[in-house]
């Protein structure tokens, strides 16, 4: 199945790319899907555990299981105000 | 049923704009206002300027959940907020939040609930511009 | 050194002007505002409006004491408080509090402090107009 | 010596004045005259427990000395804001 993935703020430059497609087993977990990330864009490994993991509109953990057509996004912590 | 109104914008927040559409019911004895203004410094260095970025359509769906959430433990008529976005010079304002309620205390109460859990939240970022990266005058 | 802006006054309190007066310096980050209104009940029951009265001198000295307590306390740049007193109908501000600091917790925290304490010992009482005492149109 | 006592907010319907001139012993305390300003407007004695007490712009305990010319506000707990 093929997920869509959008980088925010300094994820785009760590990655050189606002928005990804990428193709996973069927069945495959949010977190799966984060572990492949880093393996294709080595730098946002530094930021591993500070990374927030969206599916759509809602913060999910690693363990969600991921559909087809899915938008995930991955970011740094957040700084509004 | 809490009235909100969320706005985010590029341009200045026009705060005595905002007072002045203000409504209050008849019940209401409280509102409190926040106004948060880009410093001069980030971090120890001197910036010019704070260049915020959001994900706007989670943005505004995660300030629904928190308004929901604040209309669930306080008794508030109204809630607004305006983030501006984009590069916004020191001294000018990049949020500012209202919040109306009978009492003073739910009215404080519910404004920093909703300034907390933005900063935890929202998806919205910022990126100083530091006084270097510009030619002086 | 914290500025201070205190007026007690019959006047209406004019908030957008009170915004548009606003000064901070480059180091400040929030400003907090609070409005008080009148509601439309007391104790129970409905009112027309609230008849407020300062004992003037001491309340100015009392809020300067707490002024000192603030500046001693957090460090706050500014605070504004205006105080209407005489008749003041449902639906409009009887008290208005501004306090600017470099971070929000400080802000809130003085602001909070201030109205908190004001209500313990600034000698200003109110007394209800309740709706019978009026003819009706 | 003689104080000034100013009543404040409704202390000056229970009274019936604002300001009243009051002669009292040398030495003697803001908690006596108190008691004094009670026997002569009865109205004050149900309030007695709340009633506040200043001497100029100053709240002052019972045991405060007064002094000749002094200023002395009674009134009930405010209710600013």
């Amino acid at each position: 199945m093929i997920v869509t993935v959008l980088f925010h703020s300094y994820f785009k430059e760590l990655t050189g790319t606002a928005s990804v497609p990428e193709a996973l087993p069927t069945g495959s977990t949010l977190g799966e899907l984060h572990d492949r990330l880093m393996a294709r864009f080595p730098k946002l490994v530094a930021m591993k555990n500070s990374t927030l993991l969206a599916v759509g509109l809602e913060y999910q953990p690693r363990s969600q299981m991921l559909r087809e057509g899915d938008e995930v996004s991955l970011f740094p912590p957040v700084q509004g105000g | 049923m809490m009235t909100r109104e969320l706005i985010i914008t590029s341009d200045v927040i026009d705060e005595p704009a905002l007072i002045t559409r203000r409504r209050m019911s008849r019940k209401m004895g409280a509102a409190v206002n926040f106004t948060g203004v880009v410093r001069d410094a980030e971090e120890g260095s001197m910036i010019l300027a704070l260049e915020y970025e959001a994900f706007e359509r989670m943005a505004r769906h995660q300030f629904e959940l928190l308004f929901v959430e604040i209309e669930k433990r306080w008794p508030v008529e109204s809630v607004r907020l305006v983030h501006r976005i984009g590069r916004i010079p020191v001294n000018e304002t990049s949020l500012w939040v209202e919040v109306i309620a009978p009492h003073r205390g739910e009215a404080f109460a519910a404004c920093q609930f909703l300034i907390d859990e933005m900063k935890r939240v929202v998806p919205i970022w910022k990126k100083a511009v530091p006084e270097e990266n510009v030619r002086r005058r």
